[in-house]
């Protein structure tokens, strides 16, 4: 099965096949012998072409991955994807740019604007604490604020929703 | 000697403090907030007791609840570590007024040192220099404007109450300077509860090189030599290493020299540390004086060959200091990198989690103070330092070599670290040739960030087929789950939740 | 200097030779068995290689695999650790012959001194003194006998092709000569693949005292000053410090001259351990040389503040020494505890199994050289040396104190091990006090055992409410599966299934 | 709930009393609060009157228990089984004396006799080898070997059944 590894500017062309409990990998660097056995949920021990690495799955979800401890974003296309991308087709995902949420857990201290203000691009929209330390929170678009889903004083969870600006 | 300390604080500190008592043959008292009841301190202690909910305000800083336990558990000394209530000037007294023995300073001393302005004022009655700025904290922001345009931008806003970096700014021109005054204001509020600041002049390639004192209550005070503190994200140390490739012999006895005159200034009883900025031109000037142990003390520690935690325990048990200032020599090189549980590549976020795998690093001249363990929870509501990895050997090359060695063995897995953000700076070369400044983290962030996430091709197929495998393995384990679905229908559905659980 | 080294070895000794590796920028390539493929050597090397099945005669003794790999790997050197191949000469010289450096010394020193008949026989020619015995393995039990008599009983039954107390026999009288040399050869044969033994005097009081020496390709012989092995079961050392509590500055220079003769007298290069037994007038005799790293070198690292693996390197590397008898001191004191996965309770038997929880212990002068994690399996083919925690402090009395710390701070569930043994020896009077000789474990068996398990009315408490709320949960979750019995019988049996598993 | 504690040679009379998420335990000591939390599967940091401990279930059959590292053997009777013993009861389960099974996964090396052979109590039986020692394993009890289910050469899990004396 070919498959395309996407990691920041580069893109390799790979071919896997599954031998037994080893894979073989063909790309343009040769043929790859690769095994990796899993030491803990998420983290495996590879030996690539008798190179010992330590590969850590940090989100399934975002597709990072860490090797050695080097944190990396990988993506992983398919033959099909790799066709439908030939094709012309874009990601089948929509990407909400205006939809600011927490990425970490906190305290939102202050939120500087109300439902219907006109913000700019990298202008405050609300102060959150974490860790004893004040983060500012800037808008990644320039917009209407459509949405305020938090108040002052709220603690909120990784990955809330805060802000929408359309 | 006190048979009994209560370590009022939380994390690699209070464990790093109950080490050293019980090998001094002393109890140890642990207290915890909700959020810690199975932390690594609390595992450690002889007792331990619950002091309240997870947010510090109402635990960690919660004095009375502190010394209550005390009296409960009928404790001798109460060690405050760094941060929480260590340099609070009331805490220090009243432990003292319930005929507790607080191992720290004078309250006295935590006064005049704690509050920067007041310590600039002292500091102003010495011969040690200190750097031109107010001398008030600033009430009116128009003539605080004035005084900096005399000293001449850029200036640095800086917290009266606090230290860490926290409420601290740098003000490049008069423009921002209000709004910068106003920010900085209200995080030393909330870091602090003192919204006091004051303005001071911003020096050329300044170092950050601090100098560890040992006070005694005889009036014999000595210095422990230099570390050098330059490498700063957001004015938080990352990385401290002693000696200092900046200093000489001489630069090095003058500030030991002035370190000690700072103690005496203000009549110093135990372990502090001397802060100066050093500019390019080596003239050096008081910064702040930090009347507790010190996160990178183990720097000291370990090219001293002493242990600062005893020193103070000592000192604070009425006794002479056990060694004059010729007997102190600095054998070797070391230096410490801070591990914390932050996302280096996005902007140090703070990261929580559960560690899912660790393995620490260790072998000759390796130390790790820490406070983690494989499986424990990591949450959101204390600083994010999970430990100091301290690595010493004959010289720098060697030292930052096995620095380098130890990052590369060290293994977090489940949250995000600081691990590959150090070895990153360790291996750029400015910080390998030394001596650098402060402005290093600002002036080649971009290149650390690169270094950081840099990858060979060899490394992304690695990571691509692991992650192939990987969703190979989770669909074969859906697709054994899926095929029970077939046959009984009501009964998958118990069996997924367990999974998601 | 070296690009490459291949390892060949395991456990906690493959991951220290490791480490020195990459701090000196030398790359490291693992060699594994079938049962190893996740040990932390392999995580932590550069290349890692397959050599065969888990039974170390398979794998880690295949020479002939290991310099295929070697080879295949454009491997520029060999370092062989402790055990397995380190004392082959076959090995050293098939090394050599195919052109990689054999980091140990050459074939003959090993051959020489690995043959313990050839040893004495070669000590005789020198100045050293050596413990009356046999001259010649032992081939007649009759005439044996003879030699036994006129030495006069006890006498000790000794395995001529290697080490480690395996092989090992004190004989009290004739009556079970014949039975206990016999014994000796079956376990010297099954350990060593060499079947001979030999006899010698067994001595009064023994102290077992051994000293570290290093020499490089250029005549330059020095010694690290001694370490106290004294502290011994089933022969096998558990406890190591240095300095000695038995010697006095005299001795020791006379002893390390004698240990600088014996490798001298066989043309010794790169790192080597002369032991001595010492009886309680002070006479002192050779022993034994190994020619090779030792498990307990890191006392003599840390308090002498070099690093041993890096010596060899160099060594190996045909450089000189970089220090002089005269640069060597010892500063402070070293005791090094073994952790073997043993039950100490139950006459040492090896434990298997996975280790369920680990906290291992660091700070000021804390070192831990092992190969484990939380999660490993430890299996029952190889040594069952977890690893060895070495502490440093500036007396012994501190040293011990730090140490008995330390062994409170450890924990490795889901195996049994010797941390608490240690610490039974480490609290006993007698070995606080020092001296103590080799017979202390024998002596004081029944007072450790029984300070191994002592317990107060409190702990008793406390372990049975808890077993009593493990119980109540167990309940509960076979509880909650038993109320889905009664409606669904079928399913059941593959949940009990489950829960044995 | 009334228990008894037996350890070595001790016997602690206790009585246990669930209250939330504590246990209140009455003995001749008094009142104390006891609270465990599982840290890892079978390892509980517990606080008993404030005091901190580390504790091990070693093994939920033999039931044995590390305190702080400390191995104990404890035997928890519940009031039931404290009657019965008061009755005169023994205990329920046979014991069989003359069983030797493995303590340790190894290789048996050598076996000294055969089915039929009498053994006096401390005669050796066989030789094991684990871990690269040599374990000769001793009669229990004297008797006539009854069985004998393994051979020469054969590697042996931990807990096989290995000779039988009768």
């Amino acid at each position: 099965m070919k498959y395309e590894i996407n990691g920041g500017d580069k893109a390799l062309q790979v071919d896997f096949q599954q031998l037994g409990d080893k894979l073989i990998i063909r790309s343009e660097s040769g043929e790859m012998g690769f095994e990796a056995v899993r030491i803990q949920p998420g983290i495996y021990s590879v030996i690539m072409n008798q190179r010992s690495f330590v590969v850590g799955i940090r989100s399934e979800v975002a597709l990072k991955v860490s090797v050695n401890g080097t944190p990396l974003v990988i993506e992983l296309l398919d033959a099909v994807h790799i066709h439908l991308r030939e094709l012309g087709w874009a990601a089948m995902e929509e990407v909400k740019a205006g939809l600011v949420s927490s990425q970490i857990p906190g305290l939102v201290t202050k939120i500087f604007h109300l439902v219907g203000d006109k913000v700019a691009e990298g202008e405050p929209l609300f102060l959150m604490e974490a860790m004893k330390m004040e983060n500012e929170i800037k808008a990644p678009v320039s917009g209407v604020i459509k949405k305020i889903s938090i108040k002052e004083g709220e603690t909120v969870e990784k990955g809330t929703n805060i802000i929408e600006i359309g | 000697m006190f048979k009994k300390i209560l370590v009022a604080n939380r994390g690699e500190i209070a464990l790093r403090v109950m080490r050293t008592c019980r090998e001094m043959g002393i109890e140890v008292v642990a207290v915890f907030s909700e959020a810690d009841r199975t932390a690594p301190h609390v595992l450690f202690a002889d007792e331990a007791y619950l002091i309240g909910p997870a947010p510090a305000s109402e635990s960690y800083l919660r004095w009375d609840n502190i010394l209550e336990v005390a009296r409960r558990s009928q404790t001798d000394a109460i060690h405050p570590g760094y941060g929480f209530l260590s340099e609070n000037t009331e805490f220090a007294q009243q432990v003292t007024e319930a005929d507790i023995v607080f191992i720290g300073p004078p309250a006295e001393a935590i006064k005049t040192m704690g509050d920067k302005t007041m310590a600039r004022q002292s500091m102003l009655q010495t011969d040690v220099p200190v750097v031109p700025g107010t001398e008030e904290p600033i009430s009116d922001v128009e003539q605080a404007l004035k005084v900096a345009e005399d000293i001449g931008f850029p200036v640095l806003i800086k917290a009266a109450g606090g230290g860490g970096g926290k409420g601290m700014r740098i003000v490049e021109s008069a423009k921002t300077f209000a709004d910068s005054v106003a920010k900085a204001q209200r995080e030393s509020q909330s870091a602090f509860g003192d919204g006091r600041v004051y303005i001071e002049k911003y020096l050329e390639e300044p170092h950050h090189i601090e100098f560890q004192i040992l006070a005694d209550q005889h009036g014999h005070v000595i210095h422990l030599n230099e570390r050098e503190c330059s490498i700063q994200r957001r004015y938080q140390k990352v990385i401290e290493e002693s000696p200092s490739p900046f200093l000489n012999p001489e630069l090095r006895e003058q500030m030991g020299r002035a370190a000690v005159e700072t103690a005496r200034s203000c009549n110093y009883v135990g372990a502090g540390t001397v802060e100066f900025l050093v500019d390019k031109h080596k003239n050096f000037y008081f910064l702040e004086m930090n009347t507790r142990l010190q996160v990178e003390h183990p720097v000291t520690e370990m090219i001293t060959g002493t242990d600062l935690v005893a020193e103070q325990i000592r000192i604070a048990d009425g006794q002479v200091l056990s060694m004059k200032q010729t007997d102190i020599s600095s054998t070797g090189h070391a230096i410490e990198c801070r591990i914390y549980a932050e996302d280096a590549a996005h902007d140090f976020t703070p990261s929580t989690g559960k560690i899912s795998m660790l393995q620490i690093p260790d072998g000759t001249g390796t130390r790790f103070d820490g406070a983690i363990r494989q499986g424990l929870e990591i949450t959101p509501y204390y600083d994010p330092l999970l430990g100091k990895l301290v690595c010493w050997a004959e010289d720098r090359e060697s030292a930052l070599n096995r620095a380098e060695r130890a990052l590369r063995e060290f293994y977090i897995g489940g949250i995000e670290t600081t691990i590959q953000f150090c070895r990153a700076v360790i291996r750029h070369p400015v910080f390998r040739h030394g001596p650098y400044d402060t402005h290093f983290y600002a002036t080649h962030k971009v290149e650390l960030m690169e270094q950081l996430s840099r990858s060979s091709d060899e490394v992304q197929i690695v990571a691509g087929a692991t992650l192939f495998q990987h969703r190979e393995q989770l669909k074969l384990s859906s697709q054994s789950e899926s095929s029970t679905t077939a046959t009984r229908s009501n009964w998958v559905q118990a069996q997924q939740k367990r999974v998601r659980r």
